[in-house]
């Protein structure tokens, strides 16, 4: 009977990842950004294969205007701008996935300790979030990353621990919320310690919203760390399209081309990631209430 | 109207801990960034032995970190933010000639992207699922991923460099010494590209807000009881979707502003606009700690006015929220 | 008889934060009362009188903050989290909104192991399912897979708040807390779940705590009812004395204005006028004396005691002597 | 159109078009409406009863589809009317009030704004002075003060509102109004002070009004005919004595056991085994042929037909007229 059991329950999980793709497909946008990010990491991974030239060799002319050799053209030091976007693939994706994948973390924990807590801690956990949300993180990202270097690993890092109380703020939002639902109060009165229900009800029911925001907050984190290449604040030893942007500007009059490749490819990435987003949202749209709201109709 | 003066009280002494948590984060990065505090503080690549004693008597450097927390807190608040290392100026003087441009940008920008973002989502809300609303609505997405130097710079490349209709920098035409009236188009001119910049990049925020809040109010029961008292379809969309409609935008126009004045601060430095940015430009080069630190406060303290401001606005729109 | 459950002089009140002074909502303000074993106890009262802020501090879901419950001989106020874990066992609690009772991501048969592998009921996974599917299939939830491989918004609400009350009666509790369990039930399948939680109560001897704010349903299933009105009892009696022979003339106009499907339909109404009036910073005497068509100068300045009228059965008026 | 009633519906039916399935909410419902009637509406959830009010008003969403056979009132065809007709014939000849008012009226402004839009909407030429005059006389009559126009919805109770609503309903002297489940969501005690409102008012207007509930004690409290509805069907409808006191349909019958009654002595309810069917299948026989315990082997593909016996209507087919 037990063997019985564990076999529904499986398939019922298998059926589960079925319905949630199902959904997902239901959203355009997601499946297209969920295609083009497909592609991107295609790239990543493959970039020494797809790109033609060594991003760094300054082997070609000056400034050459696109062509069958250079189908992006070259930059002010000969270098080939398509395998530099290539290169740069890497480092965009990795700081969305990790820097966004950290403020989820960071957000969830602190988020549903929080709300599902409540009392004074979650008064000063409220007011902290509260403060970091209207406060442009962007500064002080930029003034920490200025004053304690500007590794890329550095990068992500103050990334991720500047923007998790969004993520903080959807997750209490849930938990203050599934704190009241019916099913807590039973898992209460059935002696379900409070870690417990934490971790089987409050997060796995209510971390969706914070799941749909770390995609956006993945392309969040490009723009930022292109914002800071711009400034000249990117890491000095790799490829990323804010870099390429930042070097090409003074040439921009003349070779258009070293200033528009990047920036598309930094659109292209943002838009994906809210596309996602978007596809999330559809996914995770809990239709189980359904027949509740019948009942109140 | 006495719960109404009860909430502006209550919510302009709420900004006072985030003011306090701002200074606090600023204290916190002098002491552990690397070097002297003191050293920080005089903007000064070497101070003298004099200038350090002198400092840290006054900022009470030598006495315990909470003393030292009590004193930075006195400074800030009363505007005393230290010396800049590159400019050899207090940094409130510094700050306080450049905030009046970022303000005029930022500001003018916020609110023709609140009014436009607003009309569209009104606009393309008529014909759901048509073709003009998926465009606007994937443009929105398009915008909305746009690096903001990024679309300054293809704008100047556009509009300066190639068509020549807009300037490329600056906030008046130096050369010219321009008074009164002139003076003021002279300011419009420049302005246009910049404006055009920030607000393109902060519509999709209100245009995408307001949609899905007209489409929520829409299916509200109050429109039904409009509709079946046999309202004009046309007043139930003016008078009351509207109204309530906008409320969302209204909250989030605050809380997008830490975003446009970020968004400012990057294109200030595309088009040489004499505002923060290009002091915070120059901050970060020379590694003007001090300097950097100031500009963080002064906007985060502008932002919580802002807001707060907002909140004031948006209880005079919601009765329901001075009650709350 | 045997005392399972004690209330003495409970309280509970929530601040409401004001500029200035602090206000309280006096939710429940010294409310005595008692269960037998074996018996339905009916808390009876409008939607905000305090019922559910009762019941919630009964079964420790909220702390109260003043009296004393005694709980199978057993002081349980103020008790902690960790000893409490000793009584859960013995003392349930059901829900009003079945659709919500489960929690949406777990079938139910998780959701009905759970707590029986918490409290160490059953000797394995195994057992346990067994002991449910055998519950399952007297309570005529058949066949018992069916239900158990659902997801909790594959069912309907009177199978789920069904299904709620097995999880309860699981445990073998020698006393249940039921809140509003069936208000949000259509008729046709409220019938099936009273009728269960009756059968239950004939089984397993169980004492119950029937919360409800209908009084056709109170009577139908109580033994005594207690009237609560802004957080104060204001009559307690035998459920058909009560219904016959009401006193209080809050219950009265609670009979009267309770819809009946009996024929004689032009009754005289026991008139009242206003509504519920919710208990911050209740001025002194008796909390209906605003709404009370009888109500004298006493009423507004001195609180009512609880007078035995007949054996049984005590109301809280100045008006009855 | 001599010998039409007042109002007459034959062959509605309304569905919803979903994803990829299309639910047949209400069907093929007929019954007829004379002047002066209070007709009950009652069902359970899913019954299709607030389908149908919405249809009636032809305030359906989008996505539903309407067809009938005949759907006149006063003698004017309410099928046909396009867009403006409709607009004209809304609150001037037929109102309703909802059952959540709270969400009823625009959160943001005031009553006497609102009041007044719906007040111009008709008669544009009034001006506000005298517009205010009408409605403070308006609101005495149903024993709202005057100083409630100059509130915002959220100040008020949820009877209060209640009571806003019917008022509204009520400016343009409407020849039939529409209640859907206004007291539901209501305290005893206010539903009752309501229900007695309702009645006083419907007499002193002369209305006709449909009233629309889960509840049949509230239909035996105020209708004088009722008609009973079960999965978007009509089972059973005539005068309330008839429907309630000798019900002839197995569902009614049911209906009135599951019922726990003050005043009926202390029988045993039942509930109705099983669930409402899919409605998103076309049924081939009875409709309550699962759950019906007097089935006969007809019931099952043969849809019974309407039977008339005098002015009471029952669809059975162990019932012949």
């Amino acid at each position: 009977m037990e063997v019985q059991t564990e076999v529904i329950v499986t398939r019922r999980k298998g059926k589960n990842i079925i319905k949630f793709w199902h959904n997902y497909r239901q959203s355009l946008y997601g499946l297209i950004g969920f295609v083009i990010l497909l592609l991107f990491i295609v790239v990543a991974v493959f970039a020494p294969i797809i790109s033609p030239y060594d991003p760094h060799a300054m082997k070609g002319e000056v400034l050459l205007s696109p062509s069958i050799s250079h189908p992006m053209g070259t930059d002010h030091l000969g270098r080939d701008v398509f395998s530099r976007i290539v290169y740069g693939t890497r480092v965009s994706l990795s700081v969305g996935f990790i820097a966004a994948g950290l403020s989820a973390i960071i957000g969830i924990f602190i988020g549903s300790f929080s709300g599902y807590y409540g009392g004074i801690v979650d008064e000063i956990v409220d007011k902290i979030v509260d403060t970091f949300l209207m406060i442009p993180a962007f500064f002080l990202i930029l003034i920490i990353v200025a004053i304690f270097g500007n590794s890329i690993f550095y990068i992500m890092l103050v990334i991720g621990l500047t923007t998790w109380p969004q993520n903080a703020r959807l997750m209490r939002a849930q938990a203050l919320s599934l704190r009241e639902r019916t099913f807590i109060m039973v898992a209460r009165a059935t002696g379900e310690s409070s870690i417990r229900i934490l971790f089987t009800h409050i997060i796995p029911n209510g971390v969706y919203p914070v799941l749909a925001n770390t995609a956006l907050q993945m392309g969040g984190a490009i723009l930022t760390e292109a914002a800071l290449s711009f400034l000249g604040l990117g890491d000095p030893n790799l490829v990323s399209w804010g870099k390429m942007i930042y070097q090409a500007r003074p040439y921009m009059t003349f070779a258009w081309w070293t200033v528009v490749f990047p920036g598309i490819f930094i659109v292209l990435a943002v838009v994906s990631f809210s596309f996602i987003g978007d596809g999330l949202q559809y996914a995770f749209n809990p239709k189980l209430s359904v027949k509740q709201k019948e009942v109140s109709a | 109207m006495s719960g109404f003066i009860r909430f502006i009280i209550r919510r302009t002494i709420s900004i006072v801990p985030m003011v306090l948590l701002i200074v606090l984060i600023n204290f916190f990065i002098i002491h552990l960034a690397p070097g002297n505090p003191a050293q920080i503080i005089s903007g000064l690549e070497q101070p003298s032995r004099e200038v350090i004693k002198a400092l840290e008597h006054r900022y009470g450097l030598d006495k315990p970190l909470v003393v030292q927390l009590g004193i930075y807190f006195k400074n800030a608040l009363k505007g005393d933010l230290g010396y800049s290392y590159i400019y050899s100026e207090p940094v409130i003087d510094l700050i306080k000639e450049r905030i009046g441009a970022t303000l005029l940008l930022t500001l003018t920008s916020a609110i023709l992207a609140f009014v436009s973002g607003t009309f569209l989502a009104a606009w393309s809300s008529r014909y759901k699922k048509g073709i003009l609303d998926s465009i606007l609505s994937i443009l929105s997405y398009v915008l909305y991923a746009m690096p903001s130097f990024w679309l300054a710079l293809i704008l100047i490349l556009i509009f300066s460099s190639n068509l020549r209709w807009f300037p490329t920098a600056g906030m008046f035409n130096v050369r010219l010494s321009l008074h009164g009236f002139a003076r003021f188009g002279d300011i419009l001119y420049h302005l246009f590209l910049p404006v055009l910049t920030l607000t393109l990049i902060q519509i999709p925020v209100y245009f995408r807000v307001t949609r899905s809040s007209i489409f929520q109010v829409s299916r509200d029961e109050y429109i039904l009881t409009m509709t079946a008292a046999g309202l004009e379809r046309k007043k139930i969309f003016n008078k009351y979707v509207l109204k309530n409609a906008i409320l969302p935008s209204v909250t989030i126009f605050g809380l997008t502003l830490g975003y446009a004045i970020t968004g400012a601060a990057l294109v200030e430095i595309v088009f040489a606009w004499p505002g923060m940015g290009r002091l915070m430009l120059d901050a970060v080069f020379k590694r003007d700690y001090n300097l950097l630190l100031g500009i963080y406060f002064v906007l985060a303290v502008c932002i919580c006015i802002a807001i707060l401001l907002t909140d004031i606005f948006y209880a005079i729109l919601d009765p329901r929220i001075r009650y709350k | 008889m045997e005392r399972i459950l004690e209330a003495k002089r409970l309280k509970k009140y929530y601040p409401i934060r004001k500029i200035g002074r602090r206000s309280y909502v006096k939710a429940v303000d010294n409310i005595s009362f008692s269960v037998e074993k074996g018996e339905i106890l009916g808390i009876l009262g409008e939607s905000g009188c305090g019922k559910t802020t009762l019941g919630r501090v009964i079964t420790r879901l909220e702390t109260e903050n003043g009296g004393d419950i005694f709980f199978l001989g057993n002081n349980i106020s103020g008790i902690n989290y960790r000893k409490m874990k000793n009584f859960r066992q013995k003392m349930q609690v059901i829900f009003q909104n079945p659709y919500d009772s489960f929690d949406p991501r777990m079938t139910i048969i998780k959701s009905l192991e759970t707590p029986m592998k918490l409290l160490n009921i059953g000797q394995s996974k195994k057992n346990r399912i067994e002991i449910i599917r055998d519950a399952m299939e007297k309570a005529k939830l058949t066949p018992a897979y069916d239900y158990l491989e659902r997801y909790p918004h594959e069912l309907s609400g009177g199978q789920l708040q069904r299904i709620s009350m097995l999880r309860s009666m699981l445990l073998k509790p020698s006393f249940l807390v039921a809140d509003e369990c069936v208000s949000m039930l259509d008729a046709s399948v409220r019938a099936e779940v009273l009728n269960m939680l009756l059968q239950f109560r004939s089984e397993l001897e169980t004492s119950i705590l029937f919360i409800t704010h209908d009084i056709s349903v109170a009577k139908y299933m109580c033994d005594r009812i207690m009237v609560i009105y802004a957080g104060k009892v204001m009559e307690i009696a035998d459920a058909k004395e009560l219904i016959s022979n009401p006193m209080h003339p809050y219950t009265k106009a609670l009979i009267s204005y309770s819809p009946t499907i009996s024929p004689q339909k032009e009754r005289e109404r026991f008139t009242i006028a206003g509504e519920v009036v919710t208990p911050i910073d209740p001025p002194p005497g008796c909390r209906f004396a605003s709404r009370c068509p009888f109500a004298k100068g006493i009423c507004r300045t001195e609180e009512p005691e609880m007078k035995e009228i007949s054996p049984g059965h005590f109301v809280a008026c100045h008006l009855i002597d | 159109m001599l010998n039409m009633p007042f109002m007459r519906l034959k062959k509605v039916d309304i569905s919803y078009k979903l994803e990829n399935a299309s639910v047949k909410a209400v069907r093929s419902f007929s019954c007829d409406i004379e002047k002066g009637d209070i007709v009950g509406i009652v069902g359970e959830s899913g019954s299709g009863k607030s389908t149908l009010a919405l249809g009636i008003m032809r305030l359906l969403p989008p996505n539903a589809l309407l067809s009938a056979e005949i759907m006149s009132f006063d003698g004017k065809n309410i099928l046909n009317l396009n867009q403006d007709e409709l607009r004209r014939i809304r609150w001037k000849e037929i109102s309703i009030v909802f059952q959540k008012a709270m969400n009823a009226l625009s959160p943001v402004h005031k009553i006497f704004t609102q009041m007044y839009d719906v007040i111009t909407a008709h008669s544009s030429d009034i001006p506000k002075g005298r517009a205010y005059k009408m409605l403070t006389e308006l609101f005495g009559k149903i024993n709202l003060p005057s100083k409630v126009l100059n509130m915002y919805p959220h100040e008020l109770s949820g009877g209060m509102m209640q009571r806003v609503m019917i008022a509204m309903s009520l400016i343009h002297n409407p020849k039939m109004i529409i209640f859907d489940e206004v007291t539901t969501a209501l305290d005893v005690i206010t539903q009752g002070q309501l229900l007695d409102e309702i009645k006083r008012l419907v007499k002193e207007f002369g209305l006709t009004a449909i009233i629309i509930t889960h509840d049949i004690g509230v239909v035996n409290e105020v209708c004088n005919k009722v008609a009973v509805m079960y999965a978007g069907e009509l089972l059973e409808y005539g005068r309330v004595k008839d429907v309630i006191f000798s019900p002839l349909h197995p569902y009614t019958k049911a209906l009135v056991k599951s019922h726990p009654d003050l005043r009926i002595g202390n029988e045993l309810i039942k509930g109705i085994p099983g669930s409402l069917p899919d409605l998103t299948y076309p049924s081939k026989g009875c409709i309550f042929y699962p759950r019906c315990d007097v089935r006969l082997d007809l019931c099952k593909d043969v849809k019974p037909k309407i039977s008339v016996l005098g002015d009471h209507i029952v669809k059975c087919h162990r019932i012949q007229g």
